[in-house]
Formats: structure tokens, C-alpha cells, sequence
């Protein structure tokens, strides 16, 4: 990429099912000073922000009203993306490489707790004409698309019930995890049937939390006290969103926002030059689809490797070592929020207990969940 | 500043209407598909989409951004929603500059829509749940409120009558009978405004702009691409926004310090020292009538309490010094909100091309500006435009 | 390119048709419910409601009282350093008389328009004031400047919600005694 | 955190309800107004081909999403096709559990480029396959409505 953006500093507050004790904008606060701390900055000196938001997620008519105070932007230069949190990082990077800004802040939550019908607003998502007389679930589009996908790929029922297991397990070491568990692949295949062949235990359950990012460019970045993390390369796609004239069989979106990405990263070889990934996961498939999707090995050979622990946190390339959404809950839009500060404290080996070894080069794909059929790509490196 | 300069080379509408037929998908199309004809291009001309569109609750879709894609020419392309509620249509152009102007893409087609008529019985609903949830929705807050009770202090402060503020109607739904897309074009006096029923004291009805269906696209292309697609680029030079505490009870309701704040930032950025002296055209947004006025003065075009004089004067008039609103604006022309903003835009485009027909100003206009608000009386977006 | 009107496209429909279903038309109703978590700041602001009184926050670094109360400064971006209750009078710093609701309806013959205001609440810092209603005062008889005090809820139908205090009504007190 | 003034006890901690009261009406749009009325009118199926890539799609549109052409001509598909996938819910899109869990299918009307989303319903749904071939059941004209839910369900033939 021309003009290098770096990533500066990072704050997590969450990832709870709950957070009961403090407002979205307390949230926020608390992700926004441990971001400002870490990147060795004081919030006046940020010159321009992006938000991450949905209106009825939020439960607002305009969502973009309610975000400056928390991340100290008033009066400033301050704007909405309504995409994924990654998209928001995109949409920051396209102004620092311009050279409009040298320190660019960018917020994500999730206080889907708060979202009493989160079923009935998937649905407000779908087609108001051809779709919701029709009284589908979001789980029925995902129920179709597994379907598809494993009958033209081969994978299997059981590979994604692995995916469920191993990132419940992964989220048990990450402590910002809150769905971590010790299950089986039977305890996956058994659970509750929701929109065959998806079952309780393969979706994500919906958590709390908020992330905030500081970027910055080449010249900010020398002056301040950090270690920063660079990012090598950003892109993003959308398929058709009708559900009518879509790729069932595969992420499109995610194919065509990992080639942005890797153009811009050089990358020619992903499963040679990636260490590490981080993908989005709202059901155990999904993490398939999306490994695929990176080209992290051919496609329709993402289940059998993922038995034989290729994609495991000790394997030869570790995937959603931490938890996943499957692990650290569904965040919606900051999904990708927690996707990217996973690969930053790896890339910077502040991992700890679930540090992976010798890594250069990560790569997080998110995805914006049903209906939707867009995703971002990010590639990330410690290599200046 | 940039990379690269980025030139708006192409544009497009619909017809604002109160109820359209065309679902929001179609009116996105229509608008994009006539903004890439008028400069030729072919959708795979272009690399980038960003979409412009404020509240989900109008169109009645969560994530419209998504469900527009299609329409807007996203399919299989970088595509993204960028949101500052009614300010979104003036920040359009910018946010697609980023996409040019940072070297990731040549092209980004921009498109804005908005659906307001698929509320029903009434879009004024969503406006309900602008206010914050806890602290003041439970009073049953409207839209109108807000508008009157800035607009009441507007007053206050300056001393101004409702009779000059009232003329901004007239102008504008007058200019607007010379616009192709125009929903609400009238010939009417100051008389039919303070007349007209009153919805809220002091505004009346015909102080109001309409509930529109519409969208809006603009083509923007990198300096190397635009000299090959046109002899007319039209530059943006620069552009501000700027957004404002959500406590709004706390702020000085008779000002528009964001709008300053806004307007300062583009100005630097393009240059520009005397507002007044530099600027020949400006469409600054005015969904109630005295909010011309009031972002008038936000831009620094005049002194604070200023702006009614100049109108009385008929500097803002399509042939005075300083022309404003000569689309006809969101009382004219229709207000879908975010389109309504892009419209604002295009008028400066055409403007400065010397294409708008009819509605062109004297004096080969070499600088423009357009202008948008939004949120809870939140946020300014300000682009610069030369030719 | 100039834009000619017969270049615009857009199918304008006649309100008689739509309503007439001469138009296919699908109806939905969203079920958008929330519980949003108060957290500290408007959670203690809300209590105090109930307990008859406005409370507001201070911030030592910039000491401005801020309402509704917080428990950060948005401006210095620091934790604010306590609470500090306000009185319940105030000035009128803008109002309105509205005679249409929420959805746009005019209000019935006969029934009182609504006269939101903002109030500038004695106590906190200037400029500090809430998004309320007036009462207690024919509607046309309002001015900014206006004097007033809230009317509470009895303290056993109060909930913890900003329409504890039912509306302010105008006061009559010399200007002298008007506290800062 | 990053306050100083946390809740301290379960019982301080409180929530305040709201709710967004929206309705909506929606136009089925110009194509989407062919497709529905040919459904209700003719029983027909309607596919909207694009005059530039020929894609062909299913219920008809207005225009190309992938070349941006207009699309004007639009014919009858037919109402057979095949089943690309399948799923059995057990709730509806409140999340709630359903009575009688329903079937859905992914559906390629032969001809058309396009999937559509239906119930599958009818004789032998214990044997469901994907590429089977399948086939619209409409309700009665006299009930039809002018909505996508004039097609009953798709059934196996």
C-alpha cells in the first residue's frame, strides 16, 4: 500500500454476554482510554474519527448522533460507516494514505444485549417483497447456504461441528473470551436442531463489547512511543445482497476482498507467507468458507486439514486462535473489531498463554452475517 | 493535499417524488445508471462504490447500505455506507475522494438515496427515536420541535422577523421551477408562508421541505482518468465535517459552530481566505427555511445574524452576488434526504460547467460550495468545488 | 450535459392508488424492542429522579456541572469527579408550541398544543440545560427568558424516568434572588 | 474501566425500555410489480433476461446488477426447476419454536441464473435430495394476493 498506515494502539472493553453495569457509551469511554494509552496519545491530538454503527442495532433513527462524546471527538471531524468494523479501518486508512490526516481513531460496539429482537431484525434485513412474507429466520439462509456449501465442496456436518469445538476450547485461553467451553463433536451434533443441518451449539451467541483502534501515518507513527503493527493490506467486496442472484456454494465477497488485499500486500503465496488468521465464524461453516476464501489451502480441503489440526493453534497455520465468534460471542458489526486486535497482540507476542510462535503476517477476513454478503480482508505484519 | 486530484466527472438523478413506485434498489439504479451515461462510462469502468443513505427507519430495511448495493453498482465491487444522518449527501463526495484520492482506486461511483414514502402512514415517526432514549424520547419528542425551537432562538438572539426568514421559501421553490427533478415547485409570496397552517410555532408549513423518495450519483474519477473521460472536470478542492456533542441541549442553539468548524477546515484545505469575496455560488441545505440563513452564516459567507439582510437584498438571488439555493434546494426541489444533499452537489457540478439549463447563474462561476446538516442539529459537510 | 427532465426517471404514484391497492404493496411491522443499560451515569441521574431530585456531574478539570449527569468528560476525556445536585427551577433558553405529535398528527380541537422548551437548569453550568415541556401557562403567553420550576409526580407514581417531573411552570421571583 | 464511579452492588445496575415503532409499506417496485402481477393474473412465473450478459433472472428485475443494463423484456419461465438446497427450520424468524417444523429450498427455475428461496411442501418431503426436480404449487387464483406467497410451496415431481 502507498503511504503506510500503521496501527498505533488498541483498547478492548468486553467481550461480555452482558454488560449491565455500564451505558454504550461508558463501553466505549473505557475501550477509547486504554486505545489512547496504548498508542502513547491524548485524545486532542486525534485529528479525524470513523464509528462504527447500525441504527436499529442500536436502537437509534441515527445512530451517528450518539458517538462523538465517548471517544472525545466533539466539535471534531467524526463520520459513520454502517459495514463492518473492518470496513470502518479501510475507510480510516483511504484518509490517512491520502495524507488528510496523520492520527485517525476508529470505534466499534456491541451492545446487543440491549437488542431485544434480534431475531425479527435479521429479518428486517431480508427483501421486504420477496423474502420476509415468507417468515424465514436468518438461520434458515445460513441452513441453506451450509447445505450448499458442503455438498459442493464435500466437507462434512462433522468438520464444522469441529470448528465449534475447537474454538470453545481456544476462547477458554483468551481472556477477553466469554464462551469458552470443553464440548465434543457430539455434544455439536446432538444439540437442538435449529435450521437443519445448523444446530444450537454451531451458531455464535451475541455478546457486548467495544473496540477502538488508532492509526496512524508513517510520519505520526516515528514520534510515538508504540510498537506499531503495519497494515500490509485492505480490501473488501460485496456479492449480489439478494438472496436471489448470490454465490451459495461459496464466499464470493471473501474471495474477492482477500484479492484486494493481497495485491495490495503482495502476497502471492497465502499459506506460505501467513502465519496466522482470524476469520469470522457466526457459525462453525463459516470459518470453513472462509479459510477457503483466504486460499489457505484449495477449496474443498478445509474440513479434512482442519481434522487433522492444521488449522489448530499449534498446527502449521492456526486459525481463530482466539475463540472466534464462536468463542468470544457474535458483536455484530465489531466483529471485525475483535478479529483485528486478536492479530494485533499476536503480532506484537503479548498473546501470553495462547501466543503463537513466530508470527509475521496475519490475516483476519470478517463478514457481515445473514443476510448480508460482504467481507473485508486485512493483512497485518510486525515488520516495518 | 492527496495523492492525486479527484474531479467529479459525471452526474445523475431522479425525479424527487412524495411516493415513488421504484423501490429504493430501482431508484439507486436509476440515479447511478444516468450519472455513468453522462460521461460515458460503463459500470465496469468503475472500481469503487460508497453509498450514501440516512435512517434505515425510512426505507424500512436494517442495513440498508447492504440492500442497496446491488442498485448502486456494488455488485462484486469494493462497496461501503458511510452515514452522518441528514449531513450524508455533502459527504458523499467526500468520502469517495478517500477512495480516489488515497491511490486505492481510480473510480468510486457515489450514489445516495432515500425512500422516505415506505414509512407509512407517516416518515415524521422515525424521527422519534433521533432523540436519546432514555432522557428524552419519553416527552414524545418530533423532529418539528427541534426545528422551531432553533429556529425561535435564531430569532431571539438576532432579532430577526419571521418575514425575512419566510422569503428564503419563496426563492427557493421559485428557483425550483426551472429543475428537472423538482417535487415542490411553486411561485408563491411571503404572505402564502406566514399564511400557510403553523405546525409548530414559528414554523409553518410552507417553511418545511417535503417527505421525498429520490437519489442522486456522482462519478468521481482520479486527475490521469478524469482528462481522458471529459474536457469539464469539476475539482474538488476541499471539503470539511465536523460533528458536534450529542447533549444538544448544551449547545448554542443560535449558531452552527460545527458548520464553522466544518466550512474552515475545506476552506483551508482549498485555499480559501475571504469566504465572501472567494466563493461565487453556494447551495447550502435548507430543510427549513431559516436553515439557509443559519448555514449561511456557518460558512462565513456573512456575519453572524447577517444572512435574512442579504436575502432581503436579493444577494442570494440567482442573479445577485452571491447565488444560494439556485437548484431550488430541499424546499424546491424535494428533500430525500441524502440525495438531496448529492443534489446539492450537482448543482454546483452543473453550475460550474455551465449546464444547468435555465438555472444558470451570470458570470461563469469559477468557485462553489455545497452544504449539509444533519443529526440532532449535529454535524456540518462542506465540499469545495472549481472548475 | 445539461439534465433534462425527460433524462430523470422516477414513477410517481397518485396517493388515491396507493391507498386504493391499485398499487402491490407488501406491509411489515418491525418488532424493535430494547432495553438499553443505563450504566452509571444515567442510571444514577434516573434514580435521583425518583428520589425528587436533578443531579448533575463536576468536572475539576474544567469545572463545568454538567446535566444530564456523566460519569466522563467528554471535553478534558476523564472520569468526572462527583455529583452535585441541581435545583429544580431554570430559564427558558428556546421553546416551541406545536401543534402536530410525534407521527405528524395535528393535535385534536380543544387539546392544548405541545410546548416543549429547553431549560437552562439553575445550578449547573450555564447553557447546561434538558429537553422538557411547559405547563401551567396559556401556550402563546411563553417567552425565552421565562422563569421556572418543575412539576414532580407524586413520589409514590414516580419510576425513575425523566417524566417524574410532569412539566415546568412559569415563576414569579425578582431577579435579584436568581441563583447562578 | 476507565471510570471511577463503578456500580457496586447487582441491584444499582438498571436498564430503560424503548421501543422504535415503525410500520412500513413497500412498493413492489416496477419489475417487482410485473412479476407479482403475472403471478396473481396468469399463475406465471416471470424471468427478466439482460438484453447485454443474458442473465437471466428470476423474479424479474428492472435492471442488471453485473453489467447495468435496463432489462424490458421478461418472459415465462415456467414453474419447474431444481432444488440447489434445503433446510427444516424448527423456528420462525422471531426466534420462536414452530409447531410443525418447515422446509425451505434453494430453487433454480430452469433458465434462469437465479435461486429462490420457498417452502417445499407436498408428496414425499421424507426423501428430500439436492438436483431434484421440483415444481411450483400456487394457490387457487381466486385466493391469490398479488404477494411471493401465491406460490403455496414447491413440491418434488
Amino acid at each position: 500500500m502507498k503511504n503506510k498506515v500503521s496501527i498505533a494502539g488498541v483498547g478492548v472493553s468486553g467481550f461480555k454476554a452482558l454488560t449491565s453495569d455500564l451505558s454504550y457509551r461508558e463501553l466505549v469511554f473505557d475501550a477509547a482510554v486504554k486505545a489512547y494509552l496504548d498508542a502513547g496519545i491524548e485524545h486532542h491530538e486525534i485529528e479525524g474519527f470513523v464509528t462504527t454503527a447500525e441504527d436499529l442495532q442500536e436502537g437509534y433513527s441515527i445512530a451517528d448522533e450518539y458517538t462523538p462524546d465517548q471517544l472525545g471527538a466533539v466539535l471534531k471531524p467524526c463520520y459513520t460507516v454502517s459495514g463492518d468494523f473492518l470496513h470502518s479501518i479501510a475507510s480510516a486508512a483511504m484518509m490517512i494514505q491520502a495524507g488528510l490526516f496523520d492520527i485517525v481513531a476508529v470505534e466499534c460496539l456491541s451492545k446487543a444485549s440491549n437488542m431485544l429482537t434480534l431475531p425479527d431484525l435479521a429479518a428486517f434485513a431480508m427483501d421486504p417483497t420477496f423474502n420476509r412474507p415468507l417468515n424465514f429466520s436468518e438461520h434458515v439462509v445460513a441452513g441453506l447456504e451450509m447445505s450448499r456449501f458442503l455438498f459442493e465442496t464435500g466437507n462434512t456436518v462433522e468438520q464444522a461441528a469441529c470448528v465449534v469445538v475447537q474454538n470453545k476450547a481456544n476462547a477458554l485461553l483468551n481472556p477477553h473470551a466469554c464462551f469458552g467451553a470443553k464440548i465434543t463433536v457430539e455434544d455439536v451434533l446432538c444439540s437442538e436442531p435449529v435450521s437443519y443441518p445448523i444446530r444450537r451449539l454451531n451458531v455464535a451467541q451475541s455478546a457486548d463489547g467495544a473496540v477502538v483502534i488508532v492509526l496512524a501515518s508513517e510520519k505520526a507513527v516515528s514520534r510515538l512511543s508504540c510498537k506499531p503493527i503495519f497494515i500490509k493490506g485492505i480490501g473488501w467486496s460485496t456479492d449480489a445482497p439478494s438472496l436471489e442472484s448470490r454465490e451459495w456454494g461459496s464466499a464470493e465477497y471473501g474471495y474477492a476482498a482477500t484479492q484486494i488485499a493481497y495485491k495490495n500486500a503482495g502476497i502471492s503465496c497465502p499459506a506460505k507467507e501467513i502465519q496466522l488468521a482470524e476469520v469470522n465464524d457466526e457459525y462453525g461453516y463459516k470459518e470453513l468458507m472462509h479459510i477457503e476464501s483466504l486460499g489457505l489451502c484449495r477449496r474443498g480441503e478445509s474440513g479434512e486439514l482442519y481434522q487433522t489440526g492444521f488449522f489448530a493453534p499449534k498446527g502449521q497455520l492456526p486459525v481463530n486462535v482466539s475463540g472466534g465468534m464462536l468463542g468470544i460471542g457474535n458483536l455484530y458489526d465489531a466483529n471485525g473489531g475483535a478479529l483485528l486486535s486478536e492479530l494485533i497482540i499476536q503480532l506484537r507476542g503479548l498473546a501470553g498463554q495462547r501466543q503463537v510462535q513466530n508470527v509475521k503476517t496475519g490475516v483476519a477476513l470478517s463478514w457481515r452475517g445473514v443476510p448480508s454478503s460482504s467481507g473485508v480482508c486485512a493483512v497485518l505484519t510486525n515488520e516495518g | 493535499m492527496g495523492l492525486r486530484r479527484v474531479a467529479i466527472v459525471g452526474a445523475g438523478l431522479t425525479k424527487f417524488m412524495r411516493r415513488a413506485q421504484e423501490t429504493p434498489k430501482e431508484l439507486a439504479y436509476e440515479a447511478a445508471k444516468l450519472a455513468l451515461d453522462s460521461c460515458g462510462l460503463r459500470l465496469k469502468d468503475i472500481d469503487s462504490v460508497t453509498i450514501g443513505t440516512a435512517p434505515d427507519a425510512f426505507d424500512g430495511v436494517h442495513r440498508k447500505g447492504e440492500f442497496l448495493a446491488d442498485g448502486s453498482g456494488g455488485f462484486g465491487k469494493p462497496t461501503m455506507r458511510h452515514y452522518v444522518g441528514g449531513g450524508t449527501g455533502c459527504f458523499s463526495p467526500t468520502h469517495g475522494w478517500f477512495h480516489v484520492a488515497s491511490g486505492m482506486f481510480d473510480t468510486c461511483l457515489v450514489v445516495a438515496e432515500e425512500k422516505m414514502s415506505c414509512a407509512f402512514p407517516h416518515p415524521a415517526g422515525a424521527f422519534l427515536t433521533i432523540f436519546d432514549h432514555t432522557t428524552e424520547q419519553p416527552l414524545y419528542p418530533t423532529l418539528i420541535w427541534i426545528f422551531a425551537m432553533e429556529m425561535n432562538r435564531y430569532m431571539n438572539t438576532y432579532g430577526i422577523p419571521k418575514e425575512l426568514i419566510a422569503k428564503v421559501s419563496v426563492k427557493n421553490k421559485g428557483n425550483a421551477l426551472d429543475h428537472p427533478a423538482a417535487q415542490v415547485a411553486e411561485k408563491i409570496t411571503v404572505e402564502d408562508v406566514l399564511n400557510s397552517e403553523v405546525m409548530a410555532y414559528p414554523v409553518n408549513r410552507l417553511d418545511i421541505s417535503p417527505v421525498s423518495d429520490g437519489a442522486a450519483a456522482i462519478v468521481l474519477a482520479a486527475e490521469h482518468v478524469a482528462e481522458r473521460i471529459t474536457d469539464k472536470p469539476i475539482w474538488i478542492d476541499g471539503m470539511g465535517w465536523n460533528l458536534e456533542t450529542s447533549y444538544w441541549c448544551t449547545r448554542d442553539l443560535a449558531y452552527p459552530d460545527y458548520v464553522e468548524k466544518a466550512a474552515r477546515m475545506a476552506y483551508k484545505m482549498a485555499g480559501i481566505t475571504e469566504p465572501h469575496r472567494q466563493i461565487d455560488i453556494a447551495e447550502p441545505y435548507d430543510p427549513f427555511s431559516y436553515k439557509e440563513l443559519h448555514h449561511m452564516e456557518g460558512l462565513l459567507l456573512c456575519g453572524k445574524g447577517e444572512a435574512p439582510q442579504l436575502l432581503a437584498d436579493g444577494v442570494t438571488e440567482r442573479t445577485g452576488r452571491l447565488p444560494c439555493c439556485p437548484s431550488g434546494g430541499a424546499m424546491g426541489v424535494g428533500n430525500p434526504i441524502a440525495a438531496t444533499g448529492l443534489m446539492k452537489v450537482i448543482e454546483i457540478f452543473l453550475q460550474l460547467r455551465e449546464e444547468a439549463g435555465a438555472r444558470q447563474v451570470p458570470g461563469k462561476p469559477r468557485t462553489g460550495i455545497a452544504q449539509a446538516w444533519g443529526d440532532l442539529m449535529q454535524v456540518g459537510t462542506v465540499v469545495v468545488m472549481r472548475r | 450535459m445539461e439534465l433534462k427532465k425527460e433524462m430523470l426517471r422516477g414513477t410517481q404514484l397518485s396517493e388515491s392508488d396507493f391507498r386504493a391497492g391499485k398499487v402491490i404493496t407488501t406491509d411489515w411491522k418491525p418488532e424493535l424492542h430494547y432495553a438499553w443499560d443505563n450504566g452509571v451515569g444515567i442510571g444514577y441521574y434516573l434514580a435521583q429522579l425518583k428520589a425528587g431530585k436533578i443531579t448533575a456531574s463536576f468536572c475539576n478539570k474544567c469545572n463545568r456541572i454538567m446535566l444530564p449527569p456523566r460519569a466522563f468528560c467528554e471535553l478534558c476525556f476523564k472520569p468526572t469527579d462527583g455529583w452535585v445536585d441541581v435545583l429544580d427551577t431554570g430559564t427558558i433558553n428556546t421553546f416551541s408550541v406545536s401543534l402536530v405529535d410525534w407521527a405528524a398528527r395535528r393535535i385534536k380541537k380543544g387539546e392544548r398544543p405541545h410546548t416543549p422548551a429547553v431549560i437552562e437548569i439553575d445550578g449547573a453550568s450555564p447553557g447546561h440545560g434538558m429537553l422538557h415541556l411547559i405547563g401551567e401557562i396559556d401556550p402563546y403567553e411563553i417567552k425565552i427568558g421565562m422563569r421556572v420550576k418543575a412539576v414532580w409526580k407524586k413520589p409514590e407514581e414516580r419510576t425513575g424516568s425523566i417524566t417524574d417531573i410532569l412539566y415546568f411552570k412559569p415563576i414569579r421571583e425578582p431577579k435579584a434572588s436568581r441563583k447562578k | 474501566m476507565a471510570i471511577t464511579k463503578m456500580l457496586q452492588k447487582t441491584t444499582e445496575a438498571s436498564y430503560f425500555k424503548g421501543s422504535i415503532p415503525m410500520e412500513y409499506k413497500y412498493t413492489a417496485g416496477v419489475a417487482g410489480e410485473l412479476f407479482l402481477k403475472a403471478l396473481r393474473d396468469e399463475g406465471k412465473l416471470l424471468a427478466g433476461v439482460c438484453p447485454e450478459c443474458g442473465f437471466s433472472y428470476l423474479p424479474a428485475r428492472m435492471f442488471c446488477e453485473r453489467c447495468f443494463t435496463g432489462i424490458e423484456k421478461f418472459n415465462d419461465a415456467g414453474l419447474y426447476g431444481i432444488l440447489l438446497a434445503y433446510t427444516i427450520a424448527f423456528e420462525n424468524f422471531k426466534g420462536e419454536p414452530l409447531d410443525e417444523p418447515v422446509v425451505y429450498g434453494l430453487i433454480n427455475i430452469h433458465g434462469t441464473d437465479t435461486t429462490l428461496i420457498h417452502r417445499l411442501g407436498g408428496k414425499n418431503m421424507e426423501n428430500l435430495c439436492i438436483g431434484e426436480e421440483i415444481k411450483a404449487i400456487l394457490t387457487p387464483k381466486n385466493k391469490r394476493q398479488g404477494q411471493i406467497t401465491d406460490i403455496l410451496y414447491f413440491e418434488k415431481v
